[in-house]
């Protein structure tokens, strides 16, 4: 059963210097249970589109200007304020991208994971407490009672991310959004982390978007996998069948820089070029400045997204049927 | 229901109308604003007081009364007869007088008073005093060194109010500041500086002096002198009967207390007179014809109408008008005279210059200083004067301080015009203020001349009656008139504000507002 | 919430200045607080050609009177156009806002940037001089020192610059501890720079932003210090039109012309709400951290 | 933690001595003496000198200040030369005045202020915002005894609502209060805005939102919580502002606190009075700037972390 879709979203800001349009026309969905992988460079667009669902957008400065976003066939877009409130952290959670900042210095961080669980779940204090523990123990940490009582600033980083994720897994959510959770941590933590929420997910039959700028940590976690880049999703599929037949040039690059296939490594920048920046994306399809294919019509007009022959989509004029027609070469 | 609740209001309110007076009928209390020059004041022991407050007229008896006809009552002194040679003073003493505290007054109590102001800063009141003896249990005589008809002022100055002899040795150094015993017509009850003082009815009084139709006990139970600093405030206060009294009224407020039929005005005679200084050693204030210039320039009546609406007189010599030593005839007074004002400054060689200013043959201009204390009458008066000497060509920088700082540039010499003024109702201030030996401060004209000198040591010390006394200080004073020293520019009324509940009566023969004249006052 | 988008979206670095100006002219608290600046300034240049009436000729038949057509801000206690001497009055402000402030930032900053770039036993000093100012009330300081130096307006424009120099030389001093850690610091030194070049030349010029801003929140301190240490009867002498003066003046009739008092304040209150609207954009231009200046 | 509170107590030793120092021969640099103050007309020069031997003023600056310190060792503040009473029990008369009037005003101007700073924050960029700051910059500029005149005239005056002046009562406190208060309010207000809005531009609120927390919930329990800390702080550096500030007001409101008792002491050079009191304000003021260290570190339990 399909768990999220996402049709067409676009994300306005308000900037003291006008408008900027993060996210243009993006798409996607998730069934129960299953992983997603939400990949691409930073300033892709990644974090908004988790914003984007989770509603933080209006405290944000920013709106979903168009589509919507079904959450077990319910549009959230059209959800009040308080609706909304029902829904976050009960049953998506969000677990941010830096526990080192996303923690209330000044609430022990026991507190912190009870005010949450008291907020959805109508339990005692003590109950809460438990369960907070409970959730604790189960993620890996040792000393539980202690760790409840203490500030974050008393913690270490990998501790904060453990606690963080707690908080996201303790209401037991339908959906756990996970916005680079293991950035912040060294690799031996990471790989806990990562087994962490296959087990987890599995366990609790959690539909989980896991977004990363690794490819290996999508290759070994995920089961489908989106590409993003400049806001716009430019290729989809399920893990196997985009990594084996990538069809998007940024995709191609992108996995043409991962020296050996499945390993964890994380080199990213080895494409020629930068991310355009979002108040300088380019016309056309938004690749176009990188790409070695690219023609004339990629400077004028946005690709159409098309289904492949192997069930991904791709969005990128080089499969339409009027490529060829086209001869002439950008230089 | 509703009636119900008329009614209790009715009710109520009946209560409040028939309670109201009867609390009023139980203590009369009179809530006075008492005299902001007065509120420094640090403590009431006559014998070491520098600063008197009204309120020790009211807790001590002094030995002699001041009429406001300028005669003297017995008060504590019955009697007296003094020898021809003016040397010999025979004082009987009132009979039936006792402290605060019980103890009695008799001529042990004055023969020690006598003596025990010597230690204090009014020592030189007691100072012509050779000794004291006791002729009787009422009686004592008193041998002076040279003749002293200033005595009896003296002796009617709260600095020589009678004290409590045996409380006075028993608290020791607290006596004025947390216990206070006279034998006055009221008590002591509490003092908070800054805030008020209690004062409290004696019920024993009896022996008021002729000043007053009511020998005592007063009928004014309580007595509670608030220390409000603020003039608007003590106005304020009045108009909103908070207070009864206001102790001198701000010129301001007169004809806003007059506007409201409610309260009343009470003008008496003042005791303040104001003028301006000149340094007679800073050139070219040291020349004469200057300081005629200067003195005939500033417009004494203008002032007193403008500056302080006309509450007061304008003052044209050193001294009080009330004090015959003031009586110098028309020639010798300093008044406003700009033709006279303008022929000295040229005879003197300042001739007015191109802008305005006076200037000397070499180019010199008549720019001049003058200091004023930072208060409003002071302060206001400068700027007037500033004013006036403009017109007459004569630049006058003001300046404004703390009273400190002032006397510290008098000692160092270096001032030339100040606006000042004192409150002293005897021609011997003449002495205090140029005396050569009190040059700086307090001469601060520092005012050198032999003449001078001799004529101010025949006045104070060889004078054997009142008389003779008069005569003496009147030619001094008319030496030190022509000699513009000061120019004198205003004599200012105190004025006091009083509430509709105080009953005055008809007729005030106390020298002062309320002072003993508290005894024939009432309270609605 | 700048710092969200700014993960999505690198700003290209823009010019400073040019994107300065933009926002100066895109804040209208900033445009207004220009304004009553440039306007106040206006004023007390041309005070003798735009007032009605003299500031200082005595009309002893016109005292206290309201507000009228021809005194349109009533007249004083000696009959004086309130309205004219308030014209006046600006010049004393602004000179002694303006002087006081100058010579306390000249003095706090050299200091301050001396101390912060040598440290040690005087950096130590400056500490122990601006813990102590901060423990005394500014008016009691000012007033203390107004004692000492004497009355006028010089006097009062030395003690205010007494009492707020520390506050700049304690600015001063945490931004050249900032900055002479950078790595180009560093490279100037081995190049053979001076200390003098490096403090003077490299350093000084970029520490003195803040200095600038909380200079032109203080001018706006130091007139108000002034008008205080005025309506305590030190300051400019009479027949001096300053508005501290003019309203401590007012005070004993406050009941009878309360116009004597009122205007002057509405004066004060206008002048030092311009250089605060003007120092608080100023922070916004400069991307000055607004703790830097607490 | 208790360490701290001690090493910081401690800390204000020398402070109290380099203070009572500058305030020494500061006052002594004044033109002018006390003992002028009390001579009278026919006051003989031999009565002065001895006034003036009584007062030891005659003996060089760091004699007196030594028996100065030395009395003050035993509690005793010296007596007022002018007033003649123990400078401790004059303290004892006007502390209150002035205690009552400061606490009040800190009180007011920290809930004023802070309930600005929150309106202004919560409405960010909207009329209520620019309407708070454009208050409380007017409450920062406006000098306070310009305030007080102006409420006088009003409430006092125009409207005949409440008390000039007078100190006995607590409705003599309210314009006072008010007059200082609003000052401080300002500058809260406007610390609290700025800080609550950088708290609000952290990480850790939108996971707040994210959690599901209600707008009204994040602003009271968790901004307002962490914006505080700086607000206290500054809260605690500026009380000398604020008692500052109730010196004029004294004057104005004709309140006999310490503020008015030193100004007549400076006027009059009453010297044991100006130090006393002057050191009274100076330490009330380390005081709390003392206790705002304090608190800071009881509030943030990072700073509390770093004193252990």
């Amino acid at each position: 059963m399909t768990l999220l879709c996402l049709e067409n979203i676009s994300v306005e800001f308000t900037t003291r210097d006008g408008c900027v349009e993060p996210l243009n026309c993006i798409g996607f969905d998730l069934d129960d249970g299953e992983i997603l992988g939400l990949v691409g460079e930073t300033g892709s667009g990644k974090s908004v589109t988790a914003q984007a669902i989770m509603g933080l957008l209006p405290f944000l400065d920013g709106r979903v200007s168009q589509g919507r976003i079904l959450f077990k066939d319910v549009d959230l877009l059209s959800l009040s304020e308080s609706e909304y409130q029902q829904i976050r952290g009960n049953r998506i959670s969000l677990i941010s991208q830096n526990p080192m900042t996303s923690l209330d210095p000044v609430y022990r961080v026991g507190n912190q994971i009870v005010e949450g669980l008291r907020l959805h779940l109508n339990i005692s204090r003590s109950d809460a407490a438990k369960r907070a523990k409970a959730v604790m123990t189960s993620l890996g940490i040792a000393n539980s009672e202690k760790v409840f009582s203490q500030y974050p600033h008393q913690l270490s980083g990998g501790l904060k991310q453990r606690i963080v994720i707690a908080m996201g897994l303790c209401a037991d959510p339908e959906l756990l959004i996970a916005d680079e959770p293991t950035t912040a941590l060294d690799v031996t933590v990471q790989a806990q982390i990562i087994e962490l929420f296959k087990k987890t997910t599995r366990d609790r039959h959690v539909g989980l978007i896991m977004i990363t700028h690794d490819l290996g940590v999508i290759a070994h976690l995920c089961d489908k996998v989106v590409v993003m880049y400049a806001g716009t999703v430019v290729e989809r599929g399920d893990v196997a069948t985009v990594f084996k037949n990538p069809r998007h040039p940024y995709t191609l690059s992108l996995l043409g820089c991962i020296p050996t296939f499945g390993m964890a490594q994380k080199t990213l920048n080895a494409i020629p070029g930068n991310v355009p920046s979002v108040r300088t994306f380019p016309s056309g399809c938004r690749y176009h400045p990188r790409c070695f294919h690219a023609k004339p019509v990629c400077v004028k007009h946005s690709p159409e997204t098309i289904r492949t022959s192997k069930g991904t989509l791709v969005k990128c004029h080089m499969f339409s049927p009027d490529w060829r027609k086209d001869s002439e070469k950008v230089g | 229901m509703r009636k119900t609740i008329i009614q209790v209001c009715m009710m109520l309110l009946a209560a409040c109308i028939f309670l109201a007076p009867v609390q009023a009928a139980a203590e009369k209390v009179l809530y006075a604003a008492g005299d902001p020059n007065e509120l420094g004041v640090t403590t009431f022991n006559p014998i070491k007081v520098e600063l008197s407050h009204e309120a020790m007229n009211l807790i001590y008896d002094k030995l002699i009364e001041w009429g406001a006809d300028g005669n003297f009552y017995p008060a504590l002194i019955a009697s007296w007869d003094i020898s021809d040679d003016g040397l010999t003073w025979d004082l009987g003493l009132r009979q039936g007088v006792t402290f605060h505290d019980g103890s009695p007054f008799d001529a042990e109590v004055v023969k020690w008073f006598l003596k025990e102001m010597e230690t204090g800063p009014s020592a030189y009141m007691v100072g012509s005093i050779d000794t004291v003896e006791i002729t009787g249990p009422y009686s004592v005589r008193m041998n002076l060194k040279y003749p002293e008809p200033n005595m009896f002022f003296n002796m009617s100055q709260p600095f020589m109010a009678v004290p409590s002899m045996a409380a006075y040795k028993k608290y020791g150094d607290t006596f004025g500041i947390k216990q206070i015993v006279g034998s006055g017509p009221y008590k002591f009850e509490s003092w908070s500086p800054g805030n008020e003082l209690v004062l409290v009815k004696n019920p024993d009084y009896s022996w008021g002096p002729d000043l007053v139709q009511n020998k005592g006990p007063a009928l004014i139970d309580k007595i509670v002198y608030k220390d409000t600093k603020e003039e608007s405030t003590r106005f304020l206060e009045l108009k909103t009967g908070k207070v009864d009294v206001v102790f001198s009224v701000p010129t301001m407020f007169i004809s806003k207390i007059e506007e409201d039929p409610a309260l009343k005005i009470v003008r008496m005679p003042g005791t303040d007179l104001f003028h301006m200084i000149m340094n007679t050693q800073s050139p070219p204030l040291d020349n004469e014809l200057v300081r005629k210039g200067i003195a005939l320039a500033v417009n004494q009546e203008s002032i007193t109408k403008n500056v302080f609406a006309g509450a007061g007189k304008p003052a044209y010599t050193y001294l009080l008008d009330t004090l015959p030593a003031s009586r110098v005839g028309k020639e010798n007074e300093i008044r406003f005279d700009p033709k006279a004002s303008r022929a000295a400054f040229e005879e003197a060689g300042w001739k007015t210059g191109p802008d305005g200013i006076r200037q000397d043959k070499d180019g010199n201009k008549l720019v001049l200083t003058l200091l004023a204390k930072n208060e409003s009458s002071y302060r206001r008066s400068a700027e007037v004067i500033q004013a006036q000497l403009a017109e007459a060509g004569v630049d006058a920088k003001i300046t404004l301080m703390d009273p400190s700082s002032i006397r510290a540039h008098y000692k160092k010499g270096e001032h030339q015009l100040a606006v000042r003024s004192y409150e002293w109702e005897n021609a011997d201030i003449l002495e205090w203020f140029l005396n050569s030996k009190r040059m700086g401060y307090p001469n601060a004209a520092m005012w050198h001349d032999n003449e001078s000198d001799y004529l101010m040591h025949k006045a104070m010390t060889r004078s054997r009656t009142q008389e003779e006394r008069v005569a003496n200080f009147t030619t001094y004073h008319t030496y030190l008139l022509n000699r513009y020293v000061w120019a004198p520019f205003y004599q200012p009324d105190t004025v006091f504000g009083v509430g509709s509940r105080v009953v005055l009566p008809e007729k005030r023969m106390a020298r002062k507002f309320m002072n003993i004249g508290i005894l024939d006052w009432d309270i609605q | 919430m700048e710092t969200h988008q700014d993960q999505e979206s690198i700003i290209p670095p823009a010019n400073r200045w040019i994107r300065r100006v933009k926002k100066i002219k895109s804040n209208k608290a900033g445009l207004l607080g220009a304004f009553i600046i440039a306007g106040l300034i206006l004023v007390a240049l041309t005070a003798d050609l735009i007032s009605p009436y003299s500031y200082k000729e005595q009309d002893l038949t016109m005292m206290n009177s309201p507000p009228s057509t021809e005194h349109f801000m009533g007249t004083d206690e000696f009959g004086r156009d309130v309205f004219s001497r308030i014209l006046h009055g600006s010049r004393i402000s602004v000179y002694v806002g303006v002087v006081s402030v100058g010579l306390s930032v000249l003095l706090g900053s050299l200091l301050g940037a001396i101390a912060g770039y040598y440290g040690g036993l005087l950096d130590r000093g400056l500490s122990l001089i601006t813990d102590l100012t901060w423990s005394l009330p500014e008016i009691l300081v000012a007033l203390l020192l107004v004692a000492v130096v004497g009355a006028g307006v010089e006097c009062v424009i030395i003690a205010i610059a007494l009492t707020y120099w520390a506050q700049y030389a304690r600015l001063i001093r945490g931004q050249i501890l900032m900055l002479k850690n950078e790595i180009y610091v560093e490279a100037t030194r081995s190049l053979g720079a001076t200390d003098f070049t490096i403090l003077f030349k490299h350093l000084f010029p970029n520490a003195i932003a803040p200095v600038i801003v909380a200079a032109t929140i203080g001018i706006g301190q130091a007139i108000v210090l002034e008008a205080t240490l005025g309506f305590l009867g030190m300051g400019a002498q009479p027949p001096t039109p300053s508005w501290g003066a003019m309203m401590s003046n007012g005070t004993a009739y406050l009941f009878i012309s309360p116009w004597v008092i009122i205007f002057p304040g509405l004066a004060m209150m206008i002048t030092v709400f311009g250089f605060n609207l003007f120092g608080d954009v100023l922070v916004d231009i400069m991307d000055i951290r607004e703790d830097t200046l607490k | 933690m208790w360490q701290f509170v001690i090493r910081r107590l401690l800390l204000m030793i020398p402070i109290f001595f380099v203070l009572s120092v500058i305030i020494f021969s500061l006052i002594h640099i004044v033109p002018g003496n006390p003992i002028d103050n009390l001579i009278g007309p026919g006051m003989t020069k031999a009565h002065e000198q001895k006034l003036i031997e009584k007062y030891h003023l005659d003996k060089p600056l760091p004699v007196q200040y030594a028996i100065w310190l030395a009395n003050l060792f035993k509690g005793d503040l010296g007596t007022s030369i002018i007033e003649k009473r123990p400078v401790t029990e004059l303290l004892r008369h006007h502390l209150p005045y002035s205690l009552s009037l400061g606490l009040t005003a800190i009180a007011l101007s920290f809930v004023l202020g802070v309930s600005m700073g929150i309106l202004s924050a919560a409405a960010k960029d909207t009329w209520i915002d620019h309407m708070a700051m454009v208050v409380a910059l007017f409450g920062v500029t406006i000098p306070a005894f310009w305030l007080g005149l102006i409420l006088i005239l009003i409430f006092a005056v125009w409207l005949n609502l409440l008390p000039v002046s007078g100190s006995g009562t607590l409705v003599s406190l309210i314009l006072p209060a008010v007059t200082v208060g609003l000052g401080g309010a300002g500058l809260i207000a406007r610390i609290t805005r700025v800080s609550m809005l950088e708290v609000a531009s952290k990480d850790f609120i939108v996971m707040l939102h994210a959690k599901g927390l209600g707008k009204k919930a994040i602003l009271l329990k968790h901004i307002l919580r962490n914006a505080l800390i700086p607000v206290i702080t500054i809260l605690g550096l500026r009380i000398g502002w604020v008692l500052g500030g109730t010196v004029t007001v004294e004057i104005v409101f004709a309140r006999p606190g310490l503020g008015q008792m030193l100004i007549t002491g400076l006027f009059r050079r009453d010297y044991p009075v100006i130090q006393g009191s002057m050191l009274l304000l100076a330490m009330g003021i380390v005081l709390g700037t003392f206790l705002a260290d304090v608190l800071y570190a009881f509030t943030d339990p990072r700073v509390r972390d770093q004193h252990q």
